[in-house]
């Protein structure tokens, strides 16, 4: 392994460091502010924010995506957008029936149902 | 119908079965655009192909040529699959399938019923003579040890104790839309009345409308389009067209022996 | 290839690489891409077969509903049971079972195996010039789970209650209601076989896409790959991508099968054929799982004929004596319909409460990716423009699969509409349309490849004339089992019908009384299955064939016996581990027949450009 | 022939094979992972009787550590890597050796909750919300232990490597890593939308 190699690593090892205490203090974050009232839509918009911070540090640093090569990227973007697909159009397709579509089925309390399989 | 070219093109070269429903006209009409567009490609391409082959075939062409084909024909072709699949598409699939499918008509104008499939039957409740369904529950439905899956509330629901419950043996009025609640009780069934032109999965926790308009009197199979178990090849039943007059008629009898038959019971 | 100095050292590491293998790692534990190729081969083949045998009872079922089944129904009873056989009979469960399994046999344990693993094993390193798939060890594990997939689904016959009956697409809540009284039952044991399968195909496709994109030899640029190449290398992304979602529905089909959950059980499901609801916690959605399932299914019938179209285009540009035409539109196309048949999925269900919108979004993304598909047929058949053509028996399969893709193809437009879907959802008319593509289709392409690269496997070649017999009588047979299947599809027969839709038999019109499925689609019952009896003899010749070929074939005089092009063809007959005697470098692209100024009617990849 | 590329970049893509190998298997855990993910958010928005807050009954701290836990095993296995990087098998050895014990950690700790749970009578069948939290979790735990058996091959007879062919080992530790960090990603996300949403 030569020097400039060895250099670069140390270089790395301190960012790693850094994105540990990010991904920390990131973690506090988020339980704090769930205990903070922002309305449904609110909490859950945030925690979904600093957890894609999160990932993105993980991935990015400590999985080296920053300095990754072409081929690679081609795949995740892939992989990403065939993922947004699934996600997204399964949802859409679940809101959009035709007009007058209900539900049925009455909801039982949370803890009605027995614990082992019945059947 | 009999002897046009559209009976004969839709019936006899299609074996398209018998048409009963308004709808059902413009189904069978996007059946044959596309069965067109279909036959021209494929005689088209099969010509070609069986020429080339003979043409080309070794004894007779002994040297291939490098380059074959230069020009832009196929570009043509297959820009001409693309508009025409666009014309059908946007023209006639999309708007038919708003219209048809998923925009049911009012309540008001049309027979209403809702549509319950079990294993292994269909059953149909009939707001009877008043014109208002009764409530349904799902208790009631349990306790009446399967005569009534409905679980229609005829007990503490005034607009309940008229109402009909069948099964396998649907009637409605001929030349009125019939708009039909379909939901499935255990599995998943599908609704279909293939005359009719319709089909509509029945899924269990969800209750969607289907509708159709029955052009003629007579009586047409209810089939199950999704296989639900060991007896799914036999969940049939009968879809009765009658007169509007017959009808009201055979309601008005069934709402009676409903009355009857629960009038001394009472399920508190 | 130049061995580099790393190379070497390597090879010194691994010394022991060359000695003389024994019996077990040559052929059973086998790493050599080659072996795992043909043991893939193999063990499909007999899937199909296995497959095709299920369909052959069925279908006497079908023509002849109640009757005892001749010769194995006895037999049957004794090894199935009673629930299952009686006096000789075949019962509704059991037929469902061979309905299901017939599917998912003939999908997942026949037809990926060959088509993608075993021709993808075999020839990609060859058509590349690399020396083994980039993780040999990972494609003997992936050969392995896939065997224990298979032994699972198999010995699911005969537990209590039998195999899975659900339809090879398993849709809740029927899959998980339907044998209650058993645990674990056959879906238990469908849903571990596909856990398996899937991680045997996920294995596979890391290691396809791994070796394409790094092991190609010096010279093979992109452009230059066959198509053969590009198809599997498309294919192993759909198997890549699409299969975990797949995994993940079968995990949670899983957990409700045995853990009791309900992530698809809504609630206030009532128990099979009762009023009562299950004791179940509920709020599960049945539609999810179809959502789940076809994400995975719409790729996976491209998975089926990707490979097959990729066999096609090697087999026509041989056979015509000149490049394909069009060889960037193809591969643009491939790519194309690779991308785009992940947004089509929800065209299987347009019955279940669709909405315009999102109905309109999946027909239009429908009909757009058959337009890649109309490109590539359109080059293969402007590839026979000019040609010189040589009907050999890999070419006779391979011509035919065009008019019989064609047909499926095009037969899927009034299914891709949702409008006339309406009509023909769940009608044979869906049956004749898939089976022409995967049947007269995919296993035509695979026929195929078979003849084409049985001389390179084994250094014989297989039977002229038997060939041609088998081509023929299963062409003539192909189209009389599955034409009639349009007919009786339009006329509204339903699909998995116990006694061939009889039930729902009635007159043609009201005033002849109850109106049904008319007469004349049962007697064609009659016919398809007879044509499905002799499809299965016209069977015999192939078989001995290909038995009887590697002994007695005739001996090739050359390693290139078609006189192609590309890179499979320079290794010796049959290749050796580590399959090139000596480096490859590639100078030109894959189909250079008949090439102006140059001697010979085929200039080989590996030939440097004349000046 | 030999296969090329095992140790060594190829030159026009950049990547030895196993790193190419890892990312495809990534992916397809994106997709696997992602569709299980859309099924719960499916799930939830579809119910009408979701569990919240202190009705999940699940220990907010125990789940937070257990973050914490694993982002720590996330930059130990990381400095492993760099460890061999800078040629210190030594403390390669020590950083391999906590990850593995952190991963150990993790999973004392599951099943700790996991017990807690039982012990209340919150199986799976009880309510959608533990079968999704019983089954992502414990999918989850599997990759965990997945992990923790390839790491420990690495920390132990694996390591011989190191004499022999040095690259090599590294390139396979850093492909360690890589599914490694991708457990620990998918964790960052289960944590709050299981426990805190
Ligand atoms: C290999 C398999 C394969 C292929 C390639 C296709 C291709 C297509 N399929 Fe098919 N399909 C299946 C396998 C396949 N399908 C299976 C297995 C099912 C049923 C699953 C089940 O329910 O169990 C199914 C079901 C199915 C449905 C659901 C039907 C229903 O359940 O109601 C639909 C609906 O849109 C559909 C559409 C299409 C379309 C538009 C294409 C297009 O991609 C086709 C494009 C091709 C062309 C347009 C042909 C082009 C060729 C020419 C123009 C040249 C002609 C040549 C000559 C005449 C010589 N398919
Ligand atoms: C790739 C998929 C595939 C293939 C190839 C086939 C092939 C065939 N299928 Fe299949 N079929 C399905 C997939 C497939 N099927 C699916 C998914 C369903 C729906 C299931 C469901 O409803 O859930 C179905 C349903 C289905 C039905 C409807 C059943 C019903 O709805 O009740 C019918 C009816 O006739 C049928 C018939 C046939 C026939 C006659 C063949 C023939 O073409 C078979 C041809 C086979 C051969 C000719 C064998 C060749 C083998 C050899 C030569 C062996 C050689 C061996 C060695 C050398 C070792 N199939
Ligand atoms: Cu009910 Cu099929
Ligand atoms: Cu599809």
């Amino acid at each position: 392994m030569d020097d400039k190699h060895a250099h670069d690593i140390k270089k790395h090892l301190k960012v790693y460091i850094g994105v540990f205490v990010a991904l920390l203090v990131g973690t506090i974050v988020t339980v704090a502010v769930s205990r903070v009232n922002l309305g449904h839509a609110g909490n859950i918009s945030l925690a979904l924010v600093i957890a894609v911070l999160k990932a993105a540090l993980v991935a990015g640093f400590f999985m080296h995506l920053v300095s990754e090569k072409k081929p690679i990227y081609t795949i995740l973007v892939f992989t990403a957008f065939f993922f947004v697909g699934l996600m997204a159009l399964t949802i859409w397709a679940m809101n959009d029936s035709p007009e007058q579509t209900t539900t049925t089925g009455q909801a039982p309390p949370a803890h009605a149902a027995p614990a082992h399989h019945v059947p | 119908m009999t002897n046009t070219f559209d009976y004969w093109f839709k019936h006899k070269l299609l074996d398209l079965p018998y048409l009963a429903s308004r709808h059902g006209e413009h189904v069978d009409d996007l059946i044959v655009y596309v069965h067109a567009l279909m036959a021209v490609l494929f005689v088209g391409w099969l010509a070609y192909f069986l020429y080339a082959i003979f043409r080309f075939r070794k004894s007779k062409h002994p040297k291939a040529d490098y380059v074959g084909v230069k020009g832009h024909v196929s570009n043509w072709i297959e820009g001409g699959v693309a508009v025409v699949e666009a014309i059908l598409l946007i023209g006639f699939a999309v708007p038919l399938w708003a219209k048809v499918v998923t925009k049911p008509p009012s309540e008001k104008e049309s027979t209403m019923i809702h549509v319950l499939a079990k294993q292994f039957n269909w059953n149909a409740h009939y707001a009877g003579p008043d014109g208002i369904m009764g409530r349904q529950d799902q208790a009631l439905a349990a306790a009446s040890g399967g005569s009534d899956p409905f679980g229609v509330d005829r007990a503490n629901d005034p607009n309940a104790r008229d109402d009909v419950v069948v099964m396998d043996n649907f009637v409605v009025p001929v030349n009125k839309p019939v708009l039909a609640y379909v939901t499935g009780l255990d599995v998943i069934h599908s609704f279909a009345i293939r005359s009719m032109r319709v089909c509509q999965d029945a899924v269990p926790g969800l209750r969607i409308p289907t509708w159709f308009t029955p052009t003629q009197e007579g009586e047409y199979k209810i089939t199950c389009a999704q296989l639900c178990g060991n007896s799914h090849y036999h969940m049939s039943g009968i879809l009765k067209v009658v007169s509007q007059a017959e009808f009201d008629k055979w309601l008005a009898a069934g709402s009676e022996k409903a009355r009857k038959n629960t009038a001394p019971k009472s399920y508190e | 290839m130049q061995p580099t100095t790393e190379e070497t050292q390597q090879h010194a590491a691994h010394g022991a690489h060359h000695e003389e293998l024994g019996f077990w790692r040559k052929y059973i534990f086998s790493t050599d891409h080659k072996v795992i190729g043909i043991q893939y081969g193999l063990t499909g083949l007999l899937f199909l077969f296995f497959g095709f045998c299920l369909m052959m009872l069925m279908r006497w079922q079908i023509a002849y509903p109640g009757k005892p089944m001749p010769v194995v129904g006895e037999f049957l009873q004794k090894l199935l049971g009673d629930e299952m056989v009686n006096k000789g009979v075949m019962l509704p469960d059991l037929y469902n079972a061979f309905g299901a399994m017939h599917g998912t046999i003939m999908v997942f344990l026949a037809i990926v195996p060959v088509a993608f693993a075993a021709f993808g094993n075999f020839v990609v390193p060859l058509q590349i010039g690399a020396p083994d798939m980039a993780f040999p060890r990972v494609n003997m594990a992936s050969y392995q789970a896939y065997f224990l997939g298979g032994v699972v689904m198999f010995f699911s016959f005969f537990i209590p209650g039998g195999a899975a009956k659900s339809g090879w697409t398993s849709y809740s809540p029927l899959a998980t209601l339907a044998d209650m009284g058993h645990h674990p039952n056959g879906q238990t044991f469908w849903i571990l076989g596909m856990v398996l399968l899937i991680t045997s195909s996920l294995l596979g496709a890391v290691n396809f896409i791994a070796t394409i994109i790094q092991l190609r030899a010096k010279g093979m640029t992109w452009m230059r790959l066959p198509f053969f190449v590009w198809a599997q290398f498309v294919t192993a992304f759909l198997l890549l991508l699409a299969f975990p979602p797949l995994e993940a529905a079968a995990i949670l089909q899983l957990m409700d099968n045995v853990a009791g959950t309900s992530f698809f059980l809504p609630t206030g499901l009532a128990a099979p054929g009762t009023t009562t609801p299950l004791p179940i916690s509920g709020g599960g959605s049945p539609l999810l799982w179809q959502h789940l399932f076809w994400f995975l299914g719409h790729p996976e019938v491209y998975v089926l004929i990707l490979p097959a179209m990729g066999i096609v285009c090697e087999i026509i540009a041989n056979n015509t004596r000149k490049p394909i035409w069009g060889y960037k539109s193809l591969v643009y196309s491939v790519l194309c319909i690779g991308f785009l048949s992940f947004i089509v999925w929800a065209h299987h269900m347009y019955l279940t409460g669709m909405g315009t919108k999102i109905a309109t979004f999946f027909q239009t993304t429908t009909m757009i990716i058959s337009i890649p598909s109309v490109i590539i047929l359109t080059c293969f058949f402007i590839s026979l423009w000019g040609g010189s053509i040589r009907f050999t028996v890999p070419m006779l399969f391979a011509l035919a699969f065009l008019p019989m893709f064609g047909i499926g193809g095009l037969t899927g437009l009034p299914l891709g509409f949702n409008f006339t879907d309406l009509h023909l959802h769940d009608t044979y008319y869906v049956i004749a349309h898939f089976h022409y593509v995967v049947a007269p289709g995919t296993i035509f392409g695979l026929f195929a490849g078979i003849y084409y690269w049985y001389p390179k496997a084994t250094g014989r070649l297989m039977n002229e004339f038997w060939g041609k017999v088998h081509f023929w009588t299963s062409l003539i047979f192909m189209n009389l089992i599955f034409q009639p299947m349009f007919a009786q599809g339009m006329a509204g027969l339903g699909r998995r019908m116990y006694d061939g839709g009889v039930t729902y038999a009635g007159a043609d019109d009201p005033a002849a009384g109850l109106v049904g499925v008319p007469q004349w689609v049962f007697g064609m019952n009659r016919h398809i299955s007879w044509a499905a009896w002799m499809l299965g003899l016209a069977q015999i010749p192939f078989i001995i064939n290909f038995f009887l070929s590697m002994k007695k074939g005739q001996k090739v005089t050359s390693d290139n016996p078609w006189g192609a092009t590309t890179l499979e063809w320079q290794t010796p007959t049959p290749p050796p581990h580590g399959n090139f005697d000596r480096p490859i470098e590639v100078h030109r692209g894959p189909y250079e027949y008949s090439v102006p100024g140059h001697d010979g009617d085929f200039t080989p990849q590996t030939e440097p450009e004349q000046r | 022939m030999d296969i090329p590329y095992v140790v060594q970049p190829r030159e026009d893509t950049g990547l030895f094979n196993a790193k190419v190998g890892i990312w495809l298997f990534l992916a397809s855990e994106v997709m696997l992972f992602g569709a299980l993910f859309s099924s719960y958010i499916l799930l939830r928005v579809g119910s009408i009787n979701w569990l919240y807050g202190e009705a999940k009954d699940l220990n907010v701290w125990l789940g937070t550590a257990n973050t914490a836990v694993l982002i720590t095993s996330s930059i130990t296995m990381v400095m492993a890597w760099a460890s061999l990087k800078l040629n210190e098998f030594g403390k390669f050895k020590a950083y391999m050796g906590a990850t593995i014990l952190l991963g150990l950690v993790f999973m004392v700790i599951k099943a700790f909750e996991y017990n807690a749970k039982f012990h209340h009578g919150h199986f799976p069948a009880a309510h959608t919300f533990y079968a999704i939290y019983f089954t992502l979790t414990g999918l989850h735990a599997l990759h965990v232990l997945g992990g923790m058996v390839v790491n420990s091959f690495y920390w132990g007879p694996g390591s011989k490597m190191w004499k022999t062919d040095p690259v090599r080992f590294t390139n396979r530790v850093e492909i360690g890593g890589l599914f490694w960090h991708f457990v620990d990603l998918v964790w960052i996300f289960l944590f709050p939308v299981l426990y805190l949403l």
